[in-house]
């Protein structure tokens, strides 16, 4: 039974973290129509953001406040990144895919690159406060902490996208400009404006995830971005693209089925198992879980 | 001019002796590409008394970026020969030692591989040398942790694929050799949670657990095993890495015996204070770098433009190393080396690794191989 | 004349390569319907694209386009759209996935209240189908769509492109009646191939030709000469009348 | 009749021929530069900072073996993306089919050359097939993410390493003892490179072929509106597995000639990132145009290799830090040259073509 | 010739197209009227096959094709044209129409031919663009067309697979005025010769009465009436619902 919850809570920590790094993803991709290879980069500047203002900017710290400082502080860094990302290369480029894959692909090489030549190659210890290494005891199960942690923020981001694309008319100007740029614009509305912000929110969360997948995996390394994305992809995929929600679910069942198959069968089953789910559920329903049907 | 032309090397007895050195400058080995390098340099003062000459010959190194590709390795490694280099060294990386060796016997040059730890380098071929440790040492000093093996558990956990398997057998050889009963435990090395094989782990309820995991997510799996008690409730043996992940293991770190390949102060050689006196701080792959300038050496002095002199000279030879005495064996190039035990204290960024104990070259021999080639 | 709400003057379009429109002048006068005729490919099309700044970014635009003293070339068409320039195109451009309710409410602008009663009375068929996806409407409903959106707004000048193209002659007259009671009180530049809705509503008329304005002035003057419509339009007044 | 002319045909510039001696020519460059890649072994020119040695040494013929596979590897690619609009990210996995069969084959069961490189094309080529008869039930993002998942499957497969087959992460060299003489060694490199300029000419021979064909007419069809082909009366279904199969095919026979050349397996050719890397070498180059992804492949490759040595290079080293050490990466350097070409060579390399005669005619002196 | 038998397409509880019986003889040419919405595209998707139909059944010479997928129907010879313009827009006109030749004499996979070293298939689309009007167009791209050149070329693409029943939906939309009588004059000339049947959708009531045989007139996805223009001009819910007053 400890173990089953266990894998369970456990498996919903890698879900959440699966979720944070994919909804970003799932904005970019779903709403702007941008499939963002360079995702894992906004990711990185959030976490070497984050690595590097606990140790060098007054105020953050590896502890308390002051690391909240630190997340705010890389999630502001991914953020900025993200909004010059689209304000210089992207905005030329909408619904120019193929570009867009070209300058994307070659952002997320060079921006790593780039990360490596300042801070090197290896892992660096990722500054974090004590208690994300402790457990909690939940029901006979030693549960980690930074994985609780995890899931929280996961939520928390959830309810917040959610919010904005219910309660803001941005939603909308993003779902229609992807199907035509020009014709939101002549209803009189800026469309530009719009994109950059999907991308501002995207890199934000990129960077959140890039924090906190910091604090998960207790380094950072400017490649670890990029290990993360395929699985994103996945589950934005599996979940529908652009649906927000649509993702979140399909975070739980890869975290899960990952966790449990990898416990329960043979190493490496896992993933062979979230790739087969990838095809199974793209041959049934090739929209994805939450995707609505493209119009003909 | 034709094809098939080559450049041929030498010939003249005082013309440079050409050594290529392909490694990682980039790419993911990158630091310990900049450790092999450092350490080969000093070496060669060392070997060469600060002359870079044997007897009137210079030594005339080539770099070249391999960035971990073995397909990129190869292409440096036939540039090199097709100009005349009869020596080759570097290969941080197991994949591009192993194909880089073959194409040193094809062409009959001289290959001394560099940090590659896997197993499979040692009897490759005639010409193929090795200037690191491999697997099988390691597992042989994670064996001097266990007292008598004899009826204990043991439980491997490995990444999936080669280095895992070498170690699984090398354990299943060393160490269920000598009567205990090993099983394993392998996960993806792509894995990022690792509660699913800690919990398989604890239920195992191993006497020593041997863990053999190398990248970037090393740090998670530690802390998970320490989270889920296994750390506190077993022996856990593992090699250590290069400093800069000392800090990475956090608390984890001391509940752990480390197997150790080189960390600074685990030697007191004349080769090891030359070394410092040139890097500061040695780290793990500096002492590779170095032997493999001492054995560039030796194979000049008394191959001269001859590789298979080279290899003759080569073979059964012992010198004083950064670790203390290495011997090349003849049979299969396997290079016997010390090996160390260490324990890591301290916390926040600052680590040391102090020696437990270390064993002698012949007492991590690995077993000889048939050569291949 | 009155002072024109618009005036385009030596408005020339090239895209890639392609020398589309070739100095085009005409003006718009401050009330009623003012037609651009001409047959497929003339350029239509890209007159009214050019004045609401949609020109493709391989094109070049030169020439000036005035509303009032305000010129309108290189202004961002989000802007110009605001300033009270609505523009229904050619095809229809309804928001496929959304739903109508939302390309509706799409079309609404910041600071003004959107006229939504106006525009369910004309086309109740908005309302009722609120809550279905614009893509799955049909031809006539989506032109409706697209019409009522910009109605929701006051304009100062609309452009329509071919607005009865695919529709019921019912809903054609109807959407005629609609654009005669709009043109009462915002002047309305029209681009139409049905003679009859042309009649039927138009004050002025300028034809282009090959990229060249043929023939400007009094649309009824167009209609009646037999001789004109022949030329301009290939067709006789006959035909003109059904 | 009327006052009004039909508006003169407009012709967009590219579908004008160019009159004159150049008009004569042109067909048969493509057979002159074939020519001159054949004899360029020949040769002892030394090109100074784009090669290391003259151009017949074994590291510059290795070095153009490997551009001109890829550049082979990228038109058989642009087969299923630039010229039907298949955007498949697994099509490295056609090409791993074709380096881990033949290696294993010949490693591993011992199987004569001949008979590795048949039966591994052939299985490739079924790979493809049945693969794409499942991946064609989708289309759109959702292909190419099937396509991505099957491609996945192979590359974790090939790392879990069952039985020892593939080497795992260390990759499988090739056992050399069974090879004709002439592919092994040094001074036979240039035979490689040969083998590489045959692939290459089989491969842009075929995808021109095929284009050309009536087949390849409905491809280009396809790629503008797959319910119309439908309409037309013909099974898009059929024609999409057709070049599915055909482009699978290609690639194992790459894998193939690859092998040879680079004298072993390495898992970094099962990556994802190595069909990302085709789809760049096509957009490079210009999708859908005959010598596009051609000069792509060739270019990527080249810079993918040399870039390492122009990071290490003493130009670099003596910049301040600020700019060698993110030029000393040469992911930094290809990165950057790919966000370049989006900017000043949109459409593709090929798109300079045009370009530079539009140029070189406005230059020229009128008469 | 063709007929369909109860064909309905529900949504949900709605029915887009309810319960119609139609019936077409060879050589005829049947208008389809009926306001916006009514249902008269969906009705030739499902006959094409682009949609399937939740009840009832399609014959095709007393073949039930029901259940054939878009190109099995097309090969027996049903051929349409969409009412938003589908043409292959990367390719020139000519192209274009060769194409759908090339669809029409048979779809074997030839593979290494040179497709253009067909005279046949580039002298019957040549034909085909000859007759619409657009030869003059055909280096260009499709997708750089006018609108309503793209009409003509849909409708050179029709022509080209020489269907047997055709199904036109609303060919002069955005037809200038100039060219319809040209349009009309191709239209009727389809029908003139072979025993070919058509089905068009249209909303210019004087084309469908100089054209039609019979007029079929849908509303709300039912056939409310369907017979000679005559009989159906007269009727007063046609009047009401669909015509209105005449401008
Ligand atoms: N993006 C483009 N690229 C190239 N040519 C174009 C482009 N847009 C329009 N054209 C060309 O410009 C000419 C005029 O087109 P336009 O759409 O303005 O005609 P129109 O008068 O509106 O015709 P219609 O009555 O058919 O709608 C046509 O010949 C068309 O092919
Ligand atoms: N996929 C769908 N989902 C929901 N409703 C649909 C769908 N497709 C069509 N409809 C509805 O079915 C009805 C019939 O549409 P259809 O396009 O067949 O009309 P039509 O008779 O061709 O009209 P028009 O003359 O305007 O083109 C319309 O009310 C339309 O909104
Ligand atoms: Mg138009
Ligand atoms: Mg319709």
């Amino acid at each position: 039974m400890g173990t089953v919850i266990l894998l369970a809570l456990t498996g919903l920590g890698l879900a959440a973290l699966y979720f944070l790094v994919a909804s970003g993803l799932s904005l970019v991709f779903g709403l702007a129509d941008v499939l963002n290879f360079a995702h894992g980069l906004f990711l990185g500047v959030g976490a070497y953001g984050t690595w590097w203002a606990a140790g060098n900017l007054p105020g953050a710290g590896p502890d308390g406040f002051g690391f909240v400082v630190a997340v705010a502080f890389g999630v502001a860094a991914g953020t900025l990144v993200a909004v010059l990302v689209e304000l210089v290369l992207i905005r030329p480029l909408y619904s120019r895919t193929i570009e867009q894959v070209l300058v994307t692909v070659g952002l997320s090489l060079a921006g790593v690159a780039l990360l490596q030549a300042t801070w090197g190659a290896d892992a660096r210890p990722f500054p974090r406060p004590d208690w994300t290494r402790q457990v909690t005891g939940i029901l006979g199960a030693q549960v980690p902490n930074g994985g609780l942690l995890l899931i929280i923020a996961a939520v928390l981001v959830l309810g917040a996208i959610l919010a904005f694309l219910r309660w803001t008319r941005y939603g909308l100007v993003i779902r229609a400009g992807v199907e035509n740029r020009e014709m939101v614009t002549a209803l009189g509305i800026d469309v530009r404006k719009a994109f950059t912000l999907v991308f501002a929110i995207g890199g934000a969360a990129a960077a959140l995830a890039g924090a906190l997948g910091g604090v998960y995996f207790g380094t950072v390394s400017p490649g670890q971005g990029g290990s993360l994305l395929i699985f994103a992809f996945i589950v934005v995929v599996i979940g529908g693209m652009g649906s927000v929600v649509g993702s979140a679910y399909a975070a739980v069942v890869v975290g899960l089925v990952q966790q449990f198959v990898n416990y329960y069968g043979t190493s490496g089953l896992g993933d062979i198992c979230v790739v087969g789910l990838l095809a199974v559920v793209l041959l049934l329903r090739p929209q994805g879980i939450a995707g609505k049907v493209a119009t003909a | 001019g034709s094809p098939q032309d080559t450049a041929t090397g030498g010939g003249d007895s005082a013309a440079p002796v050409k050594v290529g050195l392909v490694y990682s400058q980039s790419g993911a080995l990158a630091s310990y590409g900049k450790q092999y390098i450092e350490g080969f340099k000093a070496g060669l003062d060392f070997a060469t008394k600060g002359t870079g000459k044997v007897g009137d010959r210079k030594i005339e190194l080539t770099e070249v970026d391999d960035a971990g590709d073995p397909a990129k390795a190869v292409s440096a490694a036939k540039d090199l020969i097709g100009k005349g280099t009869k020596i080759i060294a570097g290969s941080t990386a197991s994949g591009v030692a192993l194909q880089v060796a073959p194409i040193a016997a094809q062409n009959k040059v001289l290959f001394i591989s560099g940090p590659a730890a896997t197993d499979a380098v040692t009897g490759a071929n005639k010409y193929t040398f090795r200037s690191g440790r491999q697997s099988y040492q390691d597992v042989v000093t994670a064996k001097s942790f266990t007292g008598d093996p004899a009826g204990k558990k043991v439980v491997v956990f490995a990444q999936d694929g080669a280095f895992g398997d070498a170690n699984e057998a090398a354990v299943k050889a060393v160490i269920g050799g000598a009567g205990a009963t090993v099983s394993s435990v392998r996960a993806p090395a792509s894995a990022t949670e690792f509660t699913p094989f800690a919990s398989q782990i604890k239920a195992a309820k191993p006497d020593l657990l041997f863990v053999a995991w190398a990248g970037t997510t090393a740090p998670a799996m530690w802390q998970t095993l320490d989270q889920q008690g296994v750390l506190s409730s077993t022996t856990v043996v593992t090699g250590l890495d290069i400093r800069a992940s000392w800090p990475t293991f956090g608390a984890a770190g001391a509940k752990i015996s480390f197997l150790s390949h080189y960390f600074d102060g685990a030697s007191d050689t004349e080769a090891s204070k030359a070394l410092k006196a040139k890097v500061n701080t040695i780290d793990l792959f500096h002492p590779d770098g170095f032997a493999a300038a001492q054995m560039v050496v030796r194979a000049v002095q008394e191959g001269g433009d001859d590789v298979d002199k080279m290899v003759t000279a080569l073979e059964g030879w012992s010198f004083d190393g950064v670790k203390g005495k290495m011997t090349i064996r003849a049979a299969d190039h396997a290079l016997l080396q010390p090996m160390f035990q260490a324990k890591l204290t301290g916390s926040g960024t600052a680590f040391t690794a102090t020696a437990q104990k270390s064993l002698t070259g012949d007492e991590t021999a690995p077993p000889a191989v048939a050569m291949k080639g | 004349m009155m002072e024109p709400i618009l005036s385009v003057e030596d408005l020339s379009v090239r895209i890639s390569g392609l020398h589309i429109l070739q100095g085009v002048s005409f003006a718009v006068a401050p009330t009623g319907v003012t037609v651009l005729l001409g047959r497929n490919g003339v350029g239509k099309t890209t007159t009214l694209r050019a004045i609401v700044g949609l020109t493709p970014p391989a094109g070049e635009v030169r020439g000036t386009i005035r509303m009032g003293a305000q010129s309108l070339l290189a202004r961002p068409t989000h802007r110009l759209v605001r300033g009270g320039l609505g523009y229904v195109p050619e095809d229809r451009c309804v928001f496929a996935g959304l739903t109508v309710a939302e390309n509706l409410r799409l079309a609404e602008r910041r600071g003004t209240t959107p006229a939504y009663d106006k525009v369910f009375a004309l086309f109740p068929e908005l309302d009722r189908r609120g809550r279905q996806r614009a893509g799955s409407l049909s031809g006539g409903q989506q032109q409706m769509l697209a019409i009522g959106r910009v109605l929701l707004n006051d304009n100062r000048l609309l452009l329509v492109d071919e607005p009865t193209k695919g529709l019921a002659p019912k809903v054609v007259t109807e959407v005629a009646e609609v654009l005669e009671r709009v043109a009462e009180s915002v002047p309305v530049l029209l681009v139409e191939q049905n003679l009859a809705v042309v009649r039927r509503l138009a004050k002025d008329a300028v034809v282009l030709a090959a990229g060249k304005v043929a023939w400007t002035g009094d649309a009824r003057e167009l209609l009646l000469e037999t001789a004109l419509t022949k030329s301009l339009l290939g067709v006789g007044s006959a035909e003109v009348s059904h | 009749m009327t006052v009004i002319d039909a508006p003169p045909a407009q012709v967009p510039d590219e579908l004008t021929p160019q009159r004159g001696r150049w008009h004569r020519v042109r067909p048969f460059l493509p057979l002159v530069a074939l020519v001159v890649l054949a004899i360029l072994p020949y040769s002892t020119i030394s090109l100074p900072g784009i090669f290391e040695g003259p151009v017949n040494s074994p590291g510059t013929l290795q070095l153009l073996a490997i551009c001109l596979i890829f550049g082979g590897l990228a038109a058989g690619y642009d087969l299923l993306f630039g010229r039907t609009g298949m955007l498949s990210f697994g099509h490295a996995l056609y090409f791993a089919a074709g380096v881990y069969g033949t290696d294993i084959l010949v490693t591993r069961a011992g199987l004569p050359l001949w008979q590795a490189a048949l039966l591994t094309v052939t299985g490739g080529t079924i790979l493809a097939a049945l693969l794409g008869a499942v991946a064609l039930r989708t289309v759109g993002i959702a292909f190419a993410m099937v396509t991505l998942a099957f491609a996945q499957v192979g590359a974790i497969l090939v790392a879990r390493d069952f039985g020892g087959l593939t080497g795992g992460e260390e990759g499988l060299p090739l056992d050399v003892s069974g090879l004709p003489a002439g592919l092994v060694g040094v001074t036979n490199t240039v035979n490689l490179y040969w083998l590489a300029l045959a692939y290459l000419t089989l491969v842009v021979f075929v995808v021109h072929r095929v284009s050309g064909s009536p087949t390849g007419r409905v491809l280009a069809g396809l790629r503008d509106d797959e319910r119309r082909i439908g309409v037309l009366g013909l099974d898009p279904y059929r024609y999409k597995l057709v070049a599915f199969t055909l482009a699978g095919g290609l690639a194992s026979a790459g894998g193939v000639v690859y092998v040879l050349i680079v004298g072993g397996a390495s898992p970094h050719i099962t990556s994802s990132e190595l069909t990302l890397s085709l789809l760049v070498m096509v957009v490079l180059g210009g999708p859908g145009t005959r010598w596009g992804p051609v000069l792509g492949g060739v270019l990527y490759m080249y810079l993918d290799h040399r870039l390492t040595a122009f990071g290490t290079s003493d130009a670099v080293d003596n910049l301040p830090a600020v700019l060698s050490r993110p030029l000393s990466q040469p992911l930094f350097v290809l990165g950057t040259v790919f966000i370049l070409a989006v900017y000043f060579f949109p459409g593709g390399l090929t798109s300079l073509a045009p370009r530079l005669s539009h140029l070189t005619r406005s230059l020229r002196p009128p008469r | 010739m063709l007929a369909t038998r109860g064909l309905t397409w529900r949504i949900g509880e709605v029915a887009i197209v309810d319960s119609v019986y139609l019936d077409l003889a060879p050589g005829e040419f049947l208008g389809v009227i009926g306001p916006n919405g009514a249902g008269k595209t969906s009705l030739f998707n499902l006959i094409t096959g682009l949609r399937r139909a939740t009840e009832g059944r399609i014959t095709l010479d007393g073949q039930d094709i029901g259940g054939l997928a878009p190109h099995r129907r097309a090969r027996l010879g049903l051929g349409r044209t969409f009412q938003a313009s589908s043409v292959f827009g990367s390719l020139s006109v000519r192209e274009n129409v060769r194409l759908a030749v090339q669809a029409h004499r048979g779809g074997s996979m030839a593979l290494w031919r040179r497709a253009a070293a067909d005279r046949e298939v580039a002298a019957a689309a040549d034909a085909a663009l000859d007759r619409v009007g657009l030869a003059h167009r055909g280096t260009a791209l499709a997708g750089t067309l006018a609108h309503g050149e793209k009409r003509k070329l849909e409708i050179a693409l029709l022509l080209a697979g020489e269907p047997r029943v055709m199904l036109l939906d609303e060919p002069m939309a955005g037809v200038s005025a100039e060219d319809v009588p040209e349009l009309v004059a191709v239209i009727k000339s389809l029908t003139g010769d072979s025993g070919r049947a058509v089905l068009m959708v249209e909303h210019h009531m004087d084309v469908i009465l100089e054209l039609a045989d019979r007029i079929a007139v849908m509303h709300h996805g039912a056939l409310l009436a369907c017979d000679t223009p005559e009989t159906v001009m007269a009727n007063p819910t046609v009047q009401e619902a669909y015509l209105g007053e005449s401008l």
